[in-house]
């Protein structure tokens, strides 16, 4: 079973080597390709946990001496979020096959296949499963800080000015950010020895709450949290399927991630780092919810509902601190719906600009008219999105508020949160169907009547996920429970 | 055990040297000539420092010309560092010799010039003596000798520096010469104190200059003497180790000298000067207890890598940002020799290789660059990427590898330096200098961006820079890569004998576990070197 | 047996010449002055040699006649001939001002060196102090001088004063020791003044303040 | 098949027709008609449910879930077997209705219209049988989603999206408070089980909060006032059997949640509970059917006259809930009663009244009854039909509106003889304000069928229309003659609903009883004889008819043949009264009410008006943290950078004195 979870890690990055050393005419084939095979060995981990009773294990795979450097966890975590990361970054590939065209109008100056493109995405959806699958604090690291070197290389891609400032500032936002947990697993490694996460537990409570504000500070920076989340909205200078890709579905939820597991492994976690969490992230939300309202740009309103949905999830990983193992759940289920939610409402942003050639909302009235697929799929994302069931996102989101019940229980003050999180939710519901409601029906504006069709792999790649933010949400619900 | 592979070792460039100069008598067939001998003389001086470093991982140590030459595990370590950096430049200066002649030698004053045939030979013959002063101060166990060693890469290297003959090349050579002078010179002060503190408890005179033996009698020395020595030494050679503030001749020679040089001055000469400084510490350690030179250490790793990110803020020119990543790194290796204790230790120790392996890397690069755009400037050097899209390549690699992301090696040296000072309880300077290196990350991300992406100036045509250029800068990407995921045994077995030497003086214990053993686990096959990390598994 | 006093009172002299050759206007009137004090630091050597007995110094007096007393000057003194020489007074700061910080010099040497304990250089405190301050004043010398040429002298003087520290405390030194160090004096000398007439030859200056294009 | 399984094969029916008719959608009649066909179908089906859960016992489902929120659990209980006997008759006829109706969105994505249309009423059938919290938020969604989509179908019309969003907007609060009534609970009991709901045993206040929650969660999704703002529009922007759908049974899916939780699970401890529904249900009475008296717009009209007629049932649940609290079973069981009936006859009236606006529309391709007019000669059916609704509607026997009425009457007459203070007097108040609200509902409607079917045609659509399809016909003509049977059948339909209502108030069901009775023996056999009373009616009427045969008036009985004389004017249409005019009088009585409307729109101004100067000072806010943070940093590093980077100024005696410095420093430090 571990060949599979390593193929999976490790064909990504094959493939990465095979963009560069291949002939162009290749290079969109060979990605797809690379990827799909990847996808596939992920899901069959994923079927064969499911098949055993999803029981977790470990493999320690590389060594210094009795030191554990790198080893996989597949429980029922990492290989759920495994195979979202890695089918979702099948989506992308190629979805971009299509996008990356001239006849892409919304970046009218590109030249034709690029391996530097495919290089850096392949790169990262490798480096994104391996981070998921690690089961060590250095696992963790390592993959964390690639990825954030493979979204500076993506989000520069367009080489304008914009763009490589943003880039640079993503980069360097996060990078900062990770010194917390650069600073935490050395720690880590000193007091216990090694790096495996198995450890955790042992610590004292000292010493967890400060390697907790480390790993939170990192998560911090990568997941967009408030104050470090400005790199998020500028970031969105990239090309859409990177955005989909690395600002919704992934590696923005690096963070989050890191800290789960970090959680899953510590046992016990003083409170204070709930506290901490709970209110960073109803902060965030706030923060979130009120810069929707002045975007004009469809891509830095998604960014933004991404930082909010971000605070979800942290606020469901901070509640879980208080006991409520539902929340946790519902943190999981939320990277998961989310992942597939936000990066089709991307996508759909993709689809929209490479048909349209812009992305400012109030030049975007009647897609369905025009466009019924995308039209379609901006609703479901809408949905998805803003938790209306049946679509994926009510159910993560019901999980998490049930375990901020759960955890108000012994912490009456936390009700008071909880509240105002569902409150942050109507809001976020109210604005992005406002939006939805004066871009998708009635006819057509003047750029929305002039578009082109889109290409046939962004169909797919947009049909593919439509269903499945229907379905995920049941899925992870399942699976979790 | 006597080695006579060390005296070839010394002797091959040395030859080469002397040969270099009088080839013209060859004609038109200078050129060829002179770059098979620099060839075969840069090969066998790779051989041979791996034959030096195989018997100094059987018998421990080397020696030659009754114990003035000695190589132990330390010694063989940068002995190794200078044979590959040596061997991968000589590869490199061909290529770009060859193009530097193309472009010619040019009497006017202008930012960037060419070579000539005379220059050619001066620059072969004194890369070959540089080569072998490096060699001497890294061999010697004699710290006259070893001083005298410094002093002559100074002498050697200045008209390398100023081989371009243009007004910023003689001025950085001027500077170069005098600073490093200057600096090397209170190094003698303070070697002149050692010794004579020695030479009056080593009743065998000709034997008290000999590190060996001063070592044994450390204990006995005058301790406020090796105190005002160890100052001298410290700033001395740190003059040419580029600790700031004693660093200024560093951006302005690294960055108009010819690149293989600067790979060569930033990637080796500055190791084999922290290697004197080392040496000396373990005689200072050993006297007065390791509190002395390691807040010494400390102090001037802070001020290097703080002055250094901030210098690399901003910069505008390719090498001198380079160049000061070289302080920084410097910095690094102080702090962590300063946090001592063996993980410190190695940790310095592994980044200090590493560093050369980089940092040589990516002077090469600039190399290419500057082939290319006949510039240093960020406001010229753009599109690499269309223009030269391996080399760009490459760069961004390097760039990786230099601020520290995985999977490159300075990621796990950085790594250890702060578990190391994690461990012995430094967790605020810990923090101070990550929040440092943040800054140079972002110079050094800045300068990537800018290079490789962006608008290539429209006179600038594409192609590579040929294989003599690019592939030294494979061979040093892949042992970045390399060292990031695996440790070779035998590099592990080197690290750990220097660090024992260095710890020598402090522990009595040695170093736990057997020596480095490969084994093979799990399906990637992963090395293991047991005796690496052992240490702190068992605390 | 010689008197200490007398090694004390020349390297006093050494400091005084030191400052002439500092002060001296013309550079190469400083090199003259240059072979005077290395004369002096011969003396020195020889009064080492004669009270302490020890054989080598004599050779180390050879050694340090031929290069700084003969060697040095005389490539200095013709290099010196081939450029104009009219740049060849700058210097930074006035004489009084370079003579009060060669004065600090000489307390702060003085302040450090009494600290050691050395029982073979007890005797020589003063003189030590004085070796220290010496080498100082090389410095001192390419800190205020902005002629190139001075600033070799500098150096110079700097290796003279580490030469009698040498000499004061490890007289029994090696004569290898000696000499490596010696020659490598002279190369260095060597390839600063052919550095500076290259920089005299392209550039036309021998003023290192217009030596500063390289910054930042 | 019992009761479960016919509900669920239901379900499925209206899931699958509504997905063939998706797959359909580019042959839009074969669409038309699969749903049409299919969604009556399934109706029949839960009918027959419906009918099965009467006959035997209470059924129930369960299945493991997928998720960690407990079982899936379906329960049809009386009460939910009454609304799914409401929800399948209304469909029954919006099916057959919209076989033909359908029509006329041709072009417009009939397949689309059908799909969303049976998911609409699968949903609305799981909402009401639905026993666990978590999948009855899933099915409430679910159904406000789906009728989103019916709702916005008019998608060029902006008014539509704008209703639309407005109504998903309301919704969605309102679940959002339903969603932290039910987050209560579980909390307390750690399941979203109803069942385990009922065990709760919660503290009282707790209890209020959730009550609370619940009311105004459900309230507005009812249209209770002042929630209503969305009804009035939305509902008449869908498609007119979807608004009939709407109208009739989707907003009573809320009082059917109402009940369920604060009734069923709660068991309405206290009084001042159903109190606040009371005086909710008063005021939506009053205020609705006033704001439909105004109304020009036919399909507004109605929507605001269902405002009025939550109102009316939610004074019989306040009443029966207070009943409850009080502890006086015959009380709440009669208020019940009178809920429900009047739930299931607004539901057949409403949706008969929509579909009979919606055929208008159909033929005159207008909503404006000032712009109809004379509409019962081209349509002589629809006309009936719709007089049959208005009649119903507006309370006069003997058809099914009087009968519920009079139920609420007597709920409110048996209340006010309660011990309770309050009670005592308000009860009566709100009889009078019942029999006013009655009024003003007949008013209404004689305005609504007098402006469009007589008179003269006042627009060339209303003299172009023509008579509708057959199956929109036969969709009406079932619920008329539903109305009339629910009307002229009370006797023997109100048991059935009266045991509901016993079941609901946890009483025994025997205190009922039922037959023809003009006295009942005591007041829990509250139970009119319609028949009597549509013969008295029809004596009533009979008598001045035979006064003028018997006094010789037969002139008065003579038809003139003439042109209408208009004070020397030729008549025009507009002389006629139209639907402005009519209601003037009453405008003018109840100024003060419809002047709420304008004061309410003041602070609703100030309050959007500070929002968008809020807006507008957000992008400024945008940057803030970069501002006042990272740059702030940023700018401190370059300075510090810069400072540093003046060290190296290229000097070389300079950086000669940096190494004497550091030199002198050191030796200072360490020797003092």
């Amino acid at each position: 079973m571990v060949t599979f979870v390593l193929a999976g890690i490790l064909l990504p990055f094959l493939g990465s080597l095979l963009v560069l050393i291949l002939p162009r005419s290749w290079v969109k084939a060979t990605s797809q390709l690379v990827t799909f095979a990847a996808m596939l060995c992920t899901l069959f981990v994923l079927y064969s946990l499911g098949m055993t009773g999803k029981v977790g294990y470990t493999q320690d795979l590389l060594f210094f001496g009795d030191i554990v450097l790198y080893g996989v966890i597949v429980d029922k975590i990492s290989a759920l979020l495994g195979s979202v990361f890695i089918l979702f970054g099948f989506l992308v590939v190629v979805y971009s096959g299509g996008y990356l065209s001239e006849k892409n109008r919304d970046h009218v100056e590109h030249n034709g296949v690029q391996r530097r493109y495919y290089f850096f995405l392949l790169t990262f959806i490798g480096a994104m499963a391996g981070l998921v699958m690690s089961s060590t604090m250095l696992g963790l690291l390592a993959f964390f800080e690639l990825t954030g070197v493979c979204s500076w290389g993506l989000i520069g891609y367009y080489n304008d000015e914009k763009s490589l400032k943003a880039a640079l500032k993503a980069i360097v936002t996060t990078e900062l950010a990770s010194v917390g947990l650069f600073i935490a697993t050395a720690a880590f490694f000193v007091l216990t020895g090694g790096f495996q996460l198995s450890a955790f537990a042992t610590l004292d409570d000292t010493i967890k709450t400060w390697l907790f504000i480390g790993i939170l500070i990192a998560a911090w920076g990568k997941s967009a949290q408030l104050p470090l989340h400005f790199w998020l909205p500028d970031a969105m200078a990239a090309p859409t399927p990177i955005s989909a890709y690395l600002h919704a579905a992934s590696m923005v939820k690096a963070g989050v991630y890191i800290f789960a597991r970090c959680l899953l492994s510590a046992g016990t976690v003083p409170q204070v780092i709930g506290v901490v969490g709970v209110i960073m992230a109803i902060v965030t939300m706030f923060y979130g919810l009120l810069m929707y309202f002045p975007q004009k740009d469809f891509k830095r309103l998604l960014a933004y509902s991404t930082i909010t949905q971000l605070s979800y999830i942290f606020f469901a990983l901070s509640l879980s601190i208080f006991g409520s193992a539902t929340a946790f759940n519902g943190a999981i289920a939320h990277v998961f719906n989310h992942a597939l939610g936000k990066g089709l409402f991307f996508l759909v942003a993709g689809a929209v600009g490479f048909s349209t050639g812009t992305r400012l909302l109030p030049n975007l009235k009647g897609l369905l008219k025009k466009m019924p697929l995308v039209g379609i799929c901006f609703a479901v994302a809408a949905l998805a999105v803003t938790g209306v069931p049946p679509f994926n996102g009510f159910f993560s989101k019901f999980t998490i508020f049930a375990g901020g019940f759960e955890a108000a229980k012994n912490a009456p003050l936390l009700m008071i949160l909880v509240v105002i999180a569902i409150l942050e939710t109507i809001g976020s519901f109210a604005w992005l169907f406002w939006v939805f409601s004066s871009s998708v029906p009635g006819d057509s504006s003047a750029e929305v009547a002039a578009a082109s069709d889109i290409a046939p792999s962004m169909k797919f790649a947009l049909v593919i996920l439509a269903c499945l933010a229907l379905l995920s949400g049941f899925f992870a619900m399942a699976w979790l429970k | 055990m006597e080695s006579p592979h060390l005296i070839w070792l010394l002797f091959v460039p040395l030859i080469a040297s002397v040969l270099s100069l009088i080839v013209h008598w060859f004609g038109d067939f200078t050129r060829p000539i002179l770059e098979f001998l620099h060839l075969a003389s840069v090969t066998a001086t790779l051989v041979l420092t791996f034959i030096v470093a195989g018997q100094v991982l059987d018998a421990g140590e080397a020696l030659a010309f009754s114990d003035w030459l000695r190589v132990d595990s330390l010694g063989a370590l940068f002995v190794v560092i200078v044979g590959v950096m040596g061997f991968l430049s000589g590869i490199y200066s061909i290529g770009f010799t060859r193009h530097e002649l193309a472009v010619g030698y040019t009497n006017h004053d202008i930012a960037i010039g060419g070579l000539d045939m005379g220059r050619l030979r001066v620059f072969y013959s004194l890369f070959h003596f540089f080569l072998f002063t490096m060699l001497l101060a890294v061999t010697s166990n004699n710290i006259i000798i070893m001083w005298v060693a410094i002093e002559a890469t100074t002498l050697s290297s200045a008209f390398l520096v100023g081989l371009y003959g243009t007004r910023p090349a003689l001025e950085a050579a001027w500077k170069y010469v005098v600073i490093c002078t200057v600096g090397v010179a209170f190094g003698l002060y303070g070697t002149i104190l050692v010794y004579s503190d020695a030479v009056n408890l080593i009743q065998e005179t000709s034997k008290a200059s000999l590190w060996t033996e001063i070592v044994k009698n450390a204990s006995t020395l005058d301790p406020t003497l090796l105190k005002l020595a160890f100052v001298f030494i410290l700033i001395g050679f740190g003059t040419k180790a580029g600790i700031v503030p004693m660093h200024s001749w560093l951006p302005d020679t690294y960055s108009e000298a010819p690149s293989p040089v600067s790979a060569l001055l930033s990637g080796v000469l500055v190791n084999c000067t922290l290697f004197v400084i080392i040496r000396f510490s373990i005689i200072v350690n050993l006297a007065l207890g390791t509190s002395f030179a390691q807040i010494l250490f400390l102090v001037f790793g802070v001020i290097s890598l703080a002055a250094a990110v901030f210098f690399m803020m901003g910069q505008k020119d390719i090498n001198r940002l380079l160049a000061y990543s070289s302080p920084e790194n410097i910095g690094l290796i102080l702090i962590a020799l300063g946090l001592g204790g063996p993980i410190g230790i190695l940790a310095g120790l592994l980044q200090l290789v590493n560093h050369s392996i980089v940092k040589t890397m990516m002077f090469f690069l600039s190399g290419n660059i500057l082939m290319k755009y006949r510039s240093r400037s960020l406001d010229v050097v753009k599109g690499l990427m269309q223009a030269a899209p391996l080399t760009s390549f490459f760069l961004l690699a390097g760039v990786f590898a230099l601020v520290g992301a995985p999977p490159f090696n300075i990621f796990f040296s950085k790594f250890l330096i702060v578990s190391a000072g994690i461990a012995t309880g430094y967790w605020w300077l810990m923090i101070v200098c990550m929040l440092l290196l943040m800054l140079a990350f972002t110079a050094l991300f800045r300068m990537g961006s800018s290079v490789t992406l962006g608008q290539k100036p429209v006179e600038i045509q594409n192609g590579e820079s040929g294989f003599t250029t690019l592939a030294p800068i494979a061979i040093l990407m892949v042992l970045a890569l390399v060292l990031g995921l695996f440790m070779p045994a035998q590099l592990t077995d080197l690290l750990n004998g220097a660090v024992e030497v260095v710890n020598a003086g402090v522990t009595a214990t040695p170093l736990a576990g057997p020596n480095g053993s490969a084994s093979v686990a799990g399906p990637l096959g992963g090395l293991s070197v047991e005796s690496f990390f052992s240490f702190f598994s068992g605390h | 047996m010689l008197n200490v006093n007398l090694i004390n009172t020349l390297s006093g002299l050494l400091l005084l010449t030191s400052l002439l050759v500092i002060e001296t206007k013309k550079p190469r009137q400083s090199a003259i002055l240059y072979s005077f004090q290395s004369l002096i630091l011969v003396a020195i050597f020889l009064a080492l040699a004669i009270r302490m007995e020890a054989d080598q110094l004599y050779l180390w007096a050879a050694s340090a006649f031929l290069t700084k007393v003969v060697l040095v000057p005389v490539i200095l003194y013709r290099a010196l001939g081939k450029v104009d020489q009219t740049v060849t007074s700058l210097n930074t700061v006035s004489a009084p001002v370079s003579v009060l910080l060669a004065a600090l010099a000489v307390v702060v040497s003085f302040t450090v060196v009494s600290q050691i304990e050395l029982k073979s250089a007890a005797d020589f405190i003063p003189a030590l102090a004085i070796s220290v301050a010496h080498f100082f004043f090389g410095q001192l010398c390419i800190v205020t001088q902005r002629n190139l040429f001075k600033q070799i002298l500098g150096f110079c003087l700097m290796e003279n004063g580490s030469h009698l520290t040498l000499a004061l405390l490890a007289y029994r030194a090696p004569e290898l020791v000696e000499i490596g160090i010696a020659t490598d004096a002279v190369f260095a000398v060597i390839i600063l003044v052919a550095l500076a007439g290259q920089i005299y030859k392209r550039l036309h200056t021998l003023d290192s303040a217009e030596l500063q294009t390289l910054k930042g | 098949m019992d009761a479960i399984q016919l509900l669920i094969s239901s379900a499925l029916t209206f899931a699958a027709t509504g997905l063939l008719s998706l797959l359909l959608r580019g042959l839009e009649r074969p669409a038309r008609v699969v749903s049409g066909l299919g969604g009556a179908a399934a109706s029949v089906l839960a009918f027959l449910s419906a009918l099965a859960a009467f006959v035997g016992d209470s059924a129930s489902l369960e299945l493991t879930g997928f998720s960690a929120f407990g079982r899936f659990v379906l329960a049809m209980d009386g009460l939910s077997a009454f609304m799914v006997g409401a929800i399948s008759l209304l469909a029954f006829a919006a099916s057959i209705y919209s076989i033909g109706y359908v029509h006329e969105y041709r072009g417009r994505g009939c397949g689309e219209l059908g799909f969303f249309n049976n998911i609409f009423i699968a949903a609305m059938l799981m909402v009401v049988t639905v026993a666990n919290a978590f999948y009855f938020l899933i099915f409430w969604e679910l159904m406000t989603l789906a009728s989103y989509f019916l709702v916005i179908f008019e998608q060029e019309k902006k008014e539509s999206v704008s209703a639309g969003y407005l109504y998903f907007l309301i919704a969605h609060i309102g679940t959002a408070l339903i969603m932290l009534s039910f987050f209560i609970l579980y909390q307390q009991t750690g399941s979203f089980d109803f069942d385990s709901f009922r065990n709760a045993g919660l503290p009282l206040g707790i209890q209020s909060l959730i009550f609370l929650l619940a009311f105004f969660g459900f309230g507005a999704k009812a249209g209770i006032v002042p929630l209503h703002i969305w009804l009035p529009r939305a509902h008449p922007a869908a498609p007119s059997h979807v608004s009939a759908l709407l109208s009739g049974v989707m907003i009573k899916t809320a009082i059917y949640g109402l009940i369920r939780l604060c009734v069923d699970i709660l068991g309405a401890p206290l009084w001042w509970w159903g109190f606040v529904v009371l005086c909710f249900g008063g005021l939506s009475a009053l205020l609705g059917i006033v704001y439909a008296l105004d109304e020009r717009d036919l399909k507004r009209l109605l929507a605001y006259s269902s405002v009025e007629n939550v109102g009316i049932i939610l004074m019989g649940v306040g009443v029966g809930m207070m009943g409850m609290s009080l502890q006086l079973p015959t009380l709440a069981v009669i208020g019940f009663l009178a809920a429900l009936y009047h739930l299931l006859n607004h539901a057949m009236f409403k949706g008969l009244l929509f579909m009979g606006a919606g055929a208008v529309v159909y033929s005159a391709h207008t909503r404006n009854m000032n712009e109809m007019g004379g509409l019962a000669r081209a349509m002589p059916w629809t006309s009936f039909v719709f007089l049959v609704g208005a009649v119903a509607i507006s309370a006069i026997p003997p058809l099914n509106g009087f009968v519920s009425e009079w139920f609420v009457f007597q709920s409110l007459f048996i209340a006010s003889s309660t011990e309770l203070g309050v009670l005592r007097v308000f009860a009566p108040l709100f009889a009078v304000l019942l029999g006013l609200v009655g009024a003003m509902a007949a008013m209404t409607f004689v305005k609504a069928y007098g402006t469009t079917f007589t008179g003269q045609p006042r627009s060339v659509h209303a003299r172009d229309a023509v008579e509708v399809p057959g199956s929109m016909l036969a969709g009406m003509g079932a619920l008329a003659i539903a109305v009339t049977l629910l009307g002229l059948g009370a006797p023997w339909v109100t048991p059935f609903i009266g045991g509901v209502a016993a079941q609901v108030a946890n009483v025994p069901t025997e205190t009922l009883a039922s037959g023809i009775q003009i006295f009942p023996g005591n007041e829990a056999q509250g139970v009119l004889s319609t028949p009597i009373i549509f013969l008295l009616h029809a004596g009533l009427l009979t008598f001045p008819l035979v006064a003028v045969f018997a006094l010789g008036g037969h002139r008065a009985g003579q038809r003139v043949d003439a042109d209408p004389w208009a004070c020397g004017y030729g008549y025009q249409p507009q002389m006629g009264i139209s639907a402005t005019n009519f209601a003037q009088p009453m405008l003018a009585a109840f100024r003060p009410l419809y002047l709420l409307r304008t004061l309410a729109q003041k602070p609703l101004d100030g309050i959007a008006s500070f929002a968008k100067r809020f807006g507008a000072s957000l992008p400024a806010a945008e940057p803030v943290v970069e501002r006042t943070v990272s740059q702030p940093i940023f700018a401190f590093v370059r300075t510090v950078g810069g400072w540093v980077q003046r060290m190296q100024m290229g000097d070389l005696r300079m950086y000669c004195l940096y190494i004497f410095i550091a030199l002198a420093v050191l030796l200072i430090v360490i020797f003092k």
